[in-house]
């Protein structure tokens, strides 16, 4: 293992350092671990709050700023925040209008942000909670823990945080990222496995010619194990995953994410392929992203992301965004 | 035989040891079903109990374990943190004040402790998770009580049945956890929970022989 | 090797066609493989072309829109794109007010841009050509080819490109170019090879705990292999290369540029050890970028790009720019 | 004795045929000092420049060659593209309109080529680029054509003087191309577009060797 770290015991600490020290619009707590916007929380204004293990860079941190997230929590790698850092980024951002806490659906990030919640209400800040289970991958939730949360916590992010600066109440920002999170669905193909720092080697094994189908975002290996193909199966796969569960149709938002070791040329194939079969299918990719937005460490492999589109969620993705890895209208 | 503060700090040292060098081990049965962190969460936060307890001595058994339940809440994060954490936590508010604890009191804050993670992950046995190898050993030491075994021998009961109950999940689906996302390829793998919690009843078993 | 990819040999186009699809800013010749912004040439505004060999992903396409690059050529892999390309590029952003065509130093490129530059200037298009020769790893330019063009081409393509905005003329234009690959200076470090798709294996071999140093964006071996140590102590190699050229001081633009497989934690570590070094060298970083952007395919390893800022270049670096890899103040 | 247009298409065929057999060696090649791609360029190259022929078969040897070197400059890109294209485009103009070429014309074209590929990319000999197999496989055929040795002899000798003119770089150390940006370490490697030229020559005396 070849990593560009200090150590993996203060790699989380280390990179915050790096966030620091690059973007002058953020504000970044070392001690709790915490990533706030510089300019502090907006009196009237529902703070975001949204957190997870760390080694899936630009998620959350990179997504702090005007018309996202209020504060982001990252854990260790792979490991969700902790209470306590959760606590501290709630009350920093709570503006007196409350604060939504956006949680990927792992059973770590449910517990952590459940007693996170539960404190800050104790020391007087309202709190909603909208959990994130976009990824098809995962089907019977019956028998498990449920559906995954990837890549839609982005778009929840994007289109709440949208929403919040408007003045929006807590009720209102936490329907419309329950509706974003309704409307979305997700599905990962892997390449190669990855290398958590700690652990020192890959998480899976996969032959020359193999990859994992229905991955998640930490490495675990998929649901099954295919044969690697052309760029055009493999993407018609994950539509058609995603499109087993929600048919497409009409406007539709889609994102093509790497998984951190893929190179952009190559997303931009996948995307050829899935913008072209989403309009045989019938739906309009009408607003898109292709690139390394909620990734796994040094992973190949992608994920496709659907929303389908309101005119409201539309407006909201418009809406001028400013922070470390998005950023438009200002 | 009553057991006091000192045998629940050499307990924690026990497992915190077991952790250490159980740590890689851990990691990669996580790796193989989970998010190969498991090995490393535990480290930390055991490493992070020691401090807890070196800088604020608790004074009593309930005392101790509360505290070292809320420091693995405090810095485990993932499912593990909140779940050993809780199961720490009740088994030291069972304690309540008491500065010494019988066998009865410790297969009852092991029922508490055992309670306490089925509240919060809701997770039942066979779900190929830490309460497979918690609810066994909590049953094998109430038994144990029940039946007038020694001390030794209950606590030795315990750590069996914690063994048996994490080698028990291998062939188990998962229900629970990121495991169960592999749904039927999380099959022949041992739980990674499940064998930490073998790993601390194992190191009661180490504490009580420890005296 | 594994690809999300239908072919080698339709790579870049199929890649083109994602990009097409994907940004609506951009208007996609596929046919010549050319990529202008969606609204034409400007009358009277001086065009900007770049160009270069594909794997480099976003640079040159991505780069694309207002305040940056007018239009951009992808050749095939690491193959600088052909003459034919190049004057269909530099017809279609002529404004009238000439073009100025951005060259990384390699004699691909110098060659092919060279060729095109005599084709439109017989068709009547004035071209001004500036060389970007930023990387310090090559010194022996007498023996060698010269220095090779990376990181800062993307200086060079956003300040020129902001100038360019303003209705410069092209003389003004490729004067501040050239003032900032002067300026600009840049150290590469590979942890892994990359993988040319038609070529199907690794360019090089590096063992477990090797790195190599002053490496391109080719995939190329660097001029030297060391031994894989902690962040902190190869981001100050990098540093120091650069400085034994060029002593850092003053007010100054890094960009710690992953070369396509780091995952984004790392880079973030590297530069907070970038920035530490520099303030102890008397450096003061006041603009910064950490991410992907000028890559090497698959590559894992890292560049460090200086570029030491005048009041000029720091106004038109902060100038809006809205292209799909670099975007801000619109 | 002379040679017609034909020869020359026969010619660009066993070019066309060598690089296809040793693009994955070129390649590699090019991966040890450069960055990968010689042998597919070439390929691509002159897949193109056998598309452009057939598309439109040019009447004179010149004709014939000029086309070959403007596809090369038009579909290769990178430094072989312009140069290759180049030396035949140089070639091709040498011969004028001239139906059929002699060897002494021949040798005149080849030094043609080499002019324009030293004028394009200022490469001095020894400098580890084709300029070391281009120069040596030019003075060996007009050395030849001027002692009067028979056609099928010249090309011999300028065929393998040019593949000992590529053999001969690997102990070089690279000043022009990518390979000068590994320094030293470009020593020890054969250099690609030398590899190559030596094809091109070999091509031409099996071309000779066809009629
Ligand atoms: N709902 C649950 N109930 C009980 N135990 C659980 C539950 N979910 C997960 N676990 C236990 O937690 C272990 C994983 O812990 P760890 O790897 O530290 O956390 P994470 O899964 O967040 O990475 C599993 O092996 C399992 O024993
Ligand atoms: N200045 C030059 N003069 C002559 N030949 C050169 C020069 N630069 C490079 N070459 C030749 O070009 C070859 C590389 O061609 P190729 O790999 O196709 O292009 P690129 O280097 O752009 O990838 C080198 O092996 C060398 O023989
Ligand atoms: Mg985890
Ligand atoms: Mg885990
Ligand atoms: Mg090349
Ligand atoms: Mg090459």
């Amino acid at each position: 293992m070849k990593k560009l770290i200090n150590s993996a015991g203060s790699l989380v600490s280390d990179a915050l350092r790096g966030m620091a020290a690059a973007h002058p619009s953020l504000r970044v707590d070392l001690e709790n671990a915490v990533v706030f916007r510089a300019e502090g929380a907006r009196p009237g204004k529902v703070g975001l709050v949204s957190g997870g293990g760390s080694g899936h860079e630009p998620l959350h941190a990179g997504f702090v700023g005007h018309g996202m997230l209020d504060a982001a929590c990252p854990g260790e790698v792979f490991t969700s925040p902790v209470p306590d850092q959760l606590v501290e980024a709630t009350k920093g951002v709570d503006g007196g209008a409350g604060v939504l806490h956006i949680v990927k659906n792992y059973t770590g990030d449910v517990l952590n942000f459940e007693m996170a919640a539960e404190l800050s209400g104790d020391e007087g800040v309202e709190v909603a909670t909208v959990l994130v289970n976009d990824d098809v991958a995962v089907r019977d939730s019956l028998y498990t823990a449920g559906r995954r949360g990837t890549g839609a916590t982005l778009f929840v992010e994007k289109i709440a945080g949208a929403l919040a600066e408007t003045g929006a109440p807590l009720a209102e920002v936490a329907r419309v990222a329950r509706e974003v999170n309704e409307r979305s669905r997700s599905f990962g193909v892997a390449l190669t496995p990855c290398t958590v720092p700690a652990a020192g080697k890959p998480t899976f094994e996969l032959g020359e010619t193999e990859i994992e189908l229905g991955i998640g975002i930490h490495g675990e290996p998929g649901r099954s194990r295919a044969a690697m193909g052309e760029a055009r199966e493999i993407a018609r796969v994950a539509v058609d995953a995603i499109g087993d569960d929600l048919p497409p149709s009409g406007e539709t938002l889609v994102m093509v994410n790497g998984m951190g070791g893929t190179p952009l040329i190559e997303l931009y194939v996948v995307f050829a392929e899935v913008e072209a079969y989403l309009r045989e299918k019938g739906a309009t990719v009408v607003r898109s992203l292709v690139g390394n937005y909620v990734t796994s460490l040094d992973m190949q492999g992608f994920m496709v992301t659907t929303c389908a589109l309101t005119g409201e969620l539309t407006r909201l993705w418009d809406s001028p965004v400013e922070t470390p890895a998005l950023r438009w209208g200002r | 035989r009553f057991v006091n503060t000192e045998f629940f700090a050499a307990w924690i040292e026990e497992i915190t040891a077991a952790v250490r060098a159980g740590r890689d081990h851990l990691t990669e049965l996580d790796a193989a079903i989970g998010d190969a962190d498991h090995g490393t969460n535990l480290d930390r936060g055991f490493t992070a109990v020691g401090e807890a307890l070196a800088a604020a001595p608790p004074r009593t058994p309930g005392a101790l374990l509360v505290l070292v339940g809320t420091t693995l809440i405090r810095k485990v994060g993932g499912a593990s943190g909140p779940l050993y954490g809780t199961a720490f936590r009740e088994m030291g508010k069972a304690f309540g004040e008491a500065p010494e604890i019988s066998p009865a009191e410790l297969s009852a804050g092991v029922d508490a402790a055992l309670a306490g993670v089925r509240r919060l992950g809701s997770a039942a046995e066979g779900d190929k998770t830490m309460v497979d190898a918690l609810a066994p050993a909590a049953a094998a030491l109430s038994r144990a009580v029940r039946d007038g075994l020694k001390p030794e021998e209950a606590l030795e009961a315990a750590a069996t049945a914690a063994a048996e109950g994490a080698r028990a999940t291998v062939p188990l689906q998962a229900r629970k956890g990121r495991a169960s996302y592999l749904g039927p390829r999380s099959v022949g793998h041992e739980d990674p929970g499940a064998a930490s919690t073998a790993l601390v009843f194992g190191a009661l078993r180490a504490a009580a022989s420890r005296g």
